[in-house]
């Protein structure tokens, strides 16, 4: 098994990470790396395999940072107690807007998946039990380590680390399975699909409901660590259009597109605000527009097309 | 084939450090305070005028400006306390993200080595860059964020000079309580306010404020900030004709509102803007001919020439071709705090500016804004914190109540446009 | 009897495409589906795959009333079809698209690919097996849609103009493919154009001429029946003998 | 009264929206890209009117046609530079350099004349036209006027004229076009000019009565896209009847339920409609 070097390589890269950026913002991108990815990766299911693109993922997401912040508002419970109510509203989310949803073809979905996203958002700023439109916040300051709320970001980082690892498994081993082959039929051509015996509905909707999970999971995540969500920083139309333009700019549809996406984008992002932010030219987003309009210029496919250049043209050379 | 996988995988992460490494360069010996504010994004307008005046504040800690002499800081060049040591404000852009503005205190503690923080504008942003402060031992005073609960953290670092919800509810309702005693009717209150954590927190505020003195807000109309029509909104006062209107708007959004009354041709008697939206200059330069006689929230009025309000505003409207703002003026005021207690400290240890600030006591003529002076309780609050009413004539806004503070008469009814 | 469709009625707007159509079909038959443009037999094709949902009538498969149920229930019950315009998965390699059929039977990856290579090697697509499936040509389109048919194991394909664009010599190799699929006792209906190909592989040919079936029977017998020529093949037939 | 008011505002707001699709359903239905930038040539489009006053003191005679004639050249510009690489790449790739080259746009824009609000001169707005106890605006007829206009136009353009069956045809098939003479390069970059310049027209006129800001296409857009989709992609009058139904709707809920509703309101019945409808209400099947 020759790709099994690489990985493992990849894997103690990952692990030894903190070890080289030993400065505690270097550690905290790499952990929001490690999340965007996590969120990235779970959209991919969706709207890269299947080509489903959903721009509402971020009712996902916030349904995870709304059900960790809950649990520890009403019931003084540690956040990531809450992860499993997020999750659980997320599965259902899925089920009532997937299904009707899922009959819509092309742009159709995507405009629907933002409507709803959208009217989710509204309504929980317009609800005071669930923190309206001044959100949730987490303890201010730890009880106990269940809290997990850490000075550093490094037990963040290996907390991301491990969610994403189990997500890029399942990813994997579903790639390979006929999940996996279904959702790529359906992205090919959902009636050739459905002629082929590919029960369309039912495809999408499991696939979703994975999605939808660890989506749901990394809000309960982003949740414990930025300790505050309010609708728009949760359930925001920005939120589910990041999972796009990550899992796109890295390759959607593949296994590695939304990790390399994250780890090129949150960087540049980074970087770009902690040159350019203070001088409120606004050259931080000019220099962020450019680059994602070079990379869709130059690279349609996403970064990870790249690489298959790259391999192309050494398999031409060998030949 | 190994090596290219990691290497694109790998490599940007890996840059990173080396890229973020050039701009952390050190200028010696000069106090490092950072500022997040937000430079881009929906308020980005607010971010901009309160950047402008803090550089000018800045300035003029910097150099040594005599006129100036009772505001701390002003007659000497730089903190007297630390020899003289220079002010330097460390920009960031807290976004329209509290992860963003997270992201920033962080870098700014750990990267820039900042001595203390101000900022963060939105309350969701003061909210998660504070509690990275917190975790550090680094102080943090902001000067403009109203949300009640940044002060009921327990947090030990956190100070805030900005009045807030209770206080301007009361400012209101005395306000209307003596415009009554004068002879005009102001029972009949309405609200109109945007959705926003601003908006929905303001509102509340007044709203109980009124129940509990039995003058019960007659109309409550609530509104998605940035919305692209409100005519209806417009329509609902216009039928309910209340005595008073209290607009807790964004700029966008009262920019729409006057010109949509004006269209409607519906002015109420008084119309109240509470600072934000109407204290931003864009207001004024955008629809102060709609607006005259609009009164505003706020803590700043240039007054009287000579006093220390209008020489600050001579001196930001020299810079940026505005008038200095309420928003501003009470960042600025929070900064002014902070470089004065880090002065008193005498020194940059987190734990000596944190004594100083607890222990400050400044009076009404050190300021150039209209608190009452400025000295926290144990949750860091500001308790001498207020603000007066002002009203716009031509395209400046006039302190008209209290009637100690005014520096102009109150008109009545609003006036609107000619 | 394997599949017996009767009194089909399907509406567009206010065209009527098909019209009261009836067909039965016995298990190793041949039917070819004949008719000019606008006749009505895509449509009574759909309806037959599960595509489209008649508004009136019944369809029997193997003594159960199929015609409700969803083009992929139809999968399952052992009815495969092609598209007139090949639908490949084009990013996909063409092993992929195969595999996707033969999951329909073997749940397992290693199984189905057991079966995609055996169909593969049977179309004579092994050259093309790793290519994508859009870095193929026409002939190439057409035999891959048949071997993702082929690979849901199907007792009835229904093949929708499948020979449709083809040059003469890959009309030949094509027309012996359909053949063996039958030699291997799968039940074909054949929609088609071409009239050499029905008269050649088909045992029996239907007419649709206005969403109705006017004729059927042996294609060389139907052929020379005097309605059938007159509704509609004497101009076209002529054209193409001559 | 308030009623009729109500609805004729709604009606005016809902021109605003179908003057705001209008360019982008062209966009849509002639080839299949989203045109996440839409909100951004509007912009560019309100600021072309806010220099021509400032600086050149024109009035919306000559600033209106600039804009568009400027809108046309970036669109066209855009589509050699950008979209014409990018529409053969997957439908992410589309949305990806869209909404990239609106926040290029965007902070350009910011750059240079900052985030503060402007707005043109309260008189440009025009008076206000008082019937029967209804007041309107006389800038927000005209822009309503602009609307039907441009939705008309736009149409016969389409369906009556050399142009716009070339311009179909290209749609329906690229090849098949080219086969027969047509240059679907040439057609498309006018489409993305024409889109563009309606975009042009619409900022231009709004700008009349709405503030300015970099960021002021976020507000407007959203509802817009809803509209476009609404109407089914690619119908110009589906356009106007959607965003004429939408701006009602959000008069009636703003004035029934509250504004802070009103999006909800619209959101859900958008909705129900795609789920009545999945091609929208005038889209073909």
């Amino acid at each position: 098994m020759k790709t099994r070097v690489p990985l493992v390589l990849l894997g103690l890269a990952a692990l030894g990470l903190p070890f080289v950026l030993h400065e505690v913002y270097y550690q905290r991108v790499a952990a929001l790396v490690v999340l965007a990815a996590i969120s990235a990766s779970a959209w991919n299911l969706v709207g890269g395999y299947a080509g489903q693109v959903s721009v509402g993922h971020a009712m996902f997401f916030g349904s995870g940072a709304y059900g960790a912040l809950l649990a520890y508002t009403v019931l003084g419970w540690p956040p990531i107690a809450g992860a499993p109510f997020g999750i659980a509203a997320a599965l259902l989310l899925a089920v009532v807007v997937g299904l009707p949803t899922f009959r819509l073809q092309g742009h159709y979905f995507s405009m629907a998946t933002i409507a709803a996203a959208e009217l989710i958002a509204i309504a929980v700023g317009n609800w005071k039990l669930v923190g309206g439109a001044a959100g949730l916040m987490g303890p201010a300051a730890p009880r106990s380590i269940a809290d997990l709320s850490f000075r550093s970001p490094l037990p963040y980082y290996y907390i991301f680390l491990l969610v994403l690892t189990i997500l890029l498994l399942i990813t994997a081993r579903i790639e390979r399975s006929r999940l996996g082959f279904y959702l790529r039929a359906i992205r090919g051509g959902e009636r050739a699909a459905r002629s082929l015996g590919v029960p369309a509905v039912r495809t999408k909707l499991a696939a979703l409901l994975v999605s939808a999970g660890f989506t749901a999971l990394a809000g309960s995540l982003y949740a414990v660590m930025i300790g505050f969500v309010d609708p728009e920083s949760g359930l925001g139309l920005l939120v589910s259009v990041q999972m796009v333009i990550i899992a796109a700019l890295g390759g959607a549809g593949t296994l590695w597109g939304p990790l390399i996406g994250a780890a090129t984008l949150i960087p540049l992002e980074e970087t770009t605000n902690a040159f350019f932010g203070g001088s409120g030219t606004g050259a931080t987003f000019v220099v962020y527009g450019a680059i994602i309009v070079l990379i869709s210029r130059f690279l349609p496919g996403g970064i990870a097309e790249l690489w298959q250049l790259v391999r192309s043209r050494r398999r031409l050379r060998a030949a | 084939m190994t090596l290219s996988r990691r290497t694109v995988l790998v490599a940007p992460a890996l840059a990173l450090p080396a890229i973020l490494r050039v701009s952390a360069a050190h200028a010696a010996a000069a106090v490092r305070i950072g500022a997040i504010f937000p430079l881009t994004g929906a308020m980005a307008s607010a971010g901009d005028a309160i950047r402008s005046g803090v550089e000018l504040l800045v300035d003029l800690i910097n150099t040594a400006n005599p006129n100036l002499a009772p505001i701390p800081l002003m007659a000497t060049a730089g903190l007297p306390r630390l020899g003289g040591a220079k002010v330097e404000i460390v920009f960031a852009d807290g976004q329209n993200s509290p992860a963003v503005a997270q992201s920033d205190a962080l870098r700014l503690i750990t990267q820039q080595h900042v001595v203390a923080l101000t900022g963060a504008y939105q309350s969701g942003n003061t909210l998660t860059a504070s509690a990275v402060s917190e975790r550090y031992g680094i102080p943090f005073v902001n000067g403009e964020s109203v949300a009640t609960n940044l002060t009921t953290r327990g947090y030990k670092w956190f100070f805030r000079t900005t009045p807030i919800g209770p206080d301007i509810a009361k400012l209101y309702l005395d306000f209307l309580a003596s415009v009554q005693k004068s002879g005009m009717k102001t029972s009949k209150i309405a609200l109109v306010h945007d959705t926003s954590e601003y908006g929905v927190s303001v509102a509340d505020t007044i709203k109980k404020a009124a129940a509990e003195r039995k003058t019960p807000v007659a109309l409550d109309v609530a509104y998605t900030n940035g919305t692209s029509d409100v005519s209806a909104q417009v329509l609902k006062l216009k039928q309910a004709a209340p005595d008073a209107a209290i607009f807790i708007s964004y700029t966008s959004d009262a920019i729409l509102f006057m010109k949509t009354m004006h269209v409607q041709n519906y002015k109420p008697p008084i119309l109240i803007g509470d600072d934000s939206g109407f204290s931003d200059p864009s207001f004024i330069t955008t629809v102060g001919s709609l607006a005259q006689g609009v009164l505003d929230r706020s803590a700043f009025v240039p007054g009287k020439p000579g006093s220390n309000a209008a020489k600050i505003n001579a001196l930001y409207k020299k810079k940026t071709g505005r008038e200095l703002d309420d928003t501003t003026a009470r960042s600025m005021t929070g900064l002014l705090v902070l470089c004065d207690a880090i002065n008193r400290a005498g020194s940059t240890k987190p734990d000596a500016i944190r004594a100083a600030l607890g222990a400050t006591d400044l009076m009404p003529a050190q300021l150039f804004i209209g608190y009452k002076g400025i000295k926290f309780n144990a949750q860091g609050q500001n308790i001498l914190a207020s603000a007066l009413m002002v009203q716009l004539d031509g395209t400046e806004y006039q302190a008209v109540w209290p009637s100690d503070q005014a520096s102009a008469k109150l008109v009545l009814p609003f006036k609107g446009w000619t | 009897m394997l599949l017996e469709a009767s009194g089909i009625v399907k509406q567009f707007g206010s065209l009527r495409a098909v019209d009261g159509a009836c067909l039965a079909i016995d298990r190793g038959e041949v039917v070819g589906l004949i008719g000019p443009n606008g006749a009505g037999k895509s449509t009574f094709f759909n309806c037959l795959a599960g595509e489209v949902r008649p508004e009136a009538g019944r369809i029997i498969y193997k003594g159960a009333d199929i015609t409700a149920l969803s083009p992929e229930a139809h999968a399952r019950r052992g009815i495969a079809r092609t598209w007139q315009v090949p639908a490949v998965f084009a990013e996909m390699p063409v092993r992929d698209n195969v595999m996707v059929g033969a999951f329909l039977r073997h749940h397992h990856a290693p199984a189905a690919r057991r079966k995609a290579e055996e169909v593969i090697a049977f179309t004579g697509l092994a050259q093309q097996a790793g290519a994508p499936a859009g870095s193929l040509g026409t002939l190439g389109r057409k035999r891959l849609e048949i071997a993702r048919a082929l690979a849901t194991e199907p007792e009835l394909v229904l093949l929708d103009e499948a020979l449709a664009g083809l040059n003469p010599t890959e009309t030949a190799a094509a027309i012996e493919l359909v053949r063996s699929i039958h030699a291997a006792g799968i039940t074909l209906v054949i929609v088609e154009h071409v009239m050499a190909v029905i008269l050649s592989l088909a045992q029996r040919a239907v007419v649709f001429h206005q969403g109705k079936v006017i004729a059927a029977g042996p294609p060389a017998a139907v052929i020379e029946d005097e309605a059938v020529i007159e509704a509609y093949l004497g101009a076209r037939f002529r054209r193409r003998s001559a | 009264m308030i009623l009729v008011q109500l609805v004729a505002d709604g009606l005016l707001l809902g021109a605003v929206y179908a003057l705001l699709s209008s360019g982008l359903t062209l966009i849509w239905g002639m080839m299949n890209v989203v045109n996440f930038a839409h909100g951004d040539f509007v912009m560019l489009a309100m600021y072309i009117a806010f220099v021509a006053v400032t600086f050149l003191h024109v009035g919306p005679a000559v600033f209106v046609p600039l804009a568009a004639l400027m809108l046309f050249g970036l669109g066209v510009g855009v589509y050699f530079a950008l979209i014409r690489h990018v529409m053969r790449g997957p439908m992410l790739a589309q949305i990806l350099s869209t909404f990239g080259l609106g926040i290029l746009l965007r902070y350009m824009v910011f750059w240079v004349f900052s985030a503060n609000f402007v707005s043109l001169p309260n008189r440009m707005a025009g008076g206000v036209l008082a019937i029967a106890g209804l007041r309107l605006q006389d800038s927000r007829l005209l822009a309503g006027l602009m609307a039907l206009l441009l939705t008309v136009g736009l149409h016969l353009m389409l369906t009556r004229t050399a142009f716009g069956s070339r311009l179909l045809a290209v749609a329906e098939d690229r090849t098949a076009a080219m086969l027969v003479g047509i240059r679907p390069d040439a057609m498309q970059a006018l489409a993305w000019g024409i889109g563009a310049a309606c975009a042009g027209v619409a900022g231009a006129l709004i700008a009349l009565f709405f503030y300015i800001s970099p960021l002021v296409g976020d507000s407007l857009v959203l509802i817009a896209f809803v509209t476009v989709c609404l109407g089914g992609f690619g119908s110009i009058p589906g356009a106007l009847v959607a965003g004429l139904a939408i701006g009602v709707i959000e008069s009636l809920s703003a004035w029934f339920i509250g504004a802070a509703w009103q999006d909800v309101v619209v959101f859900a019945l958008f909705l129900l409609a795609l789920w009545l409808r999945p091609q929208g209400l005038m889209g073909k099947a």
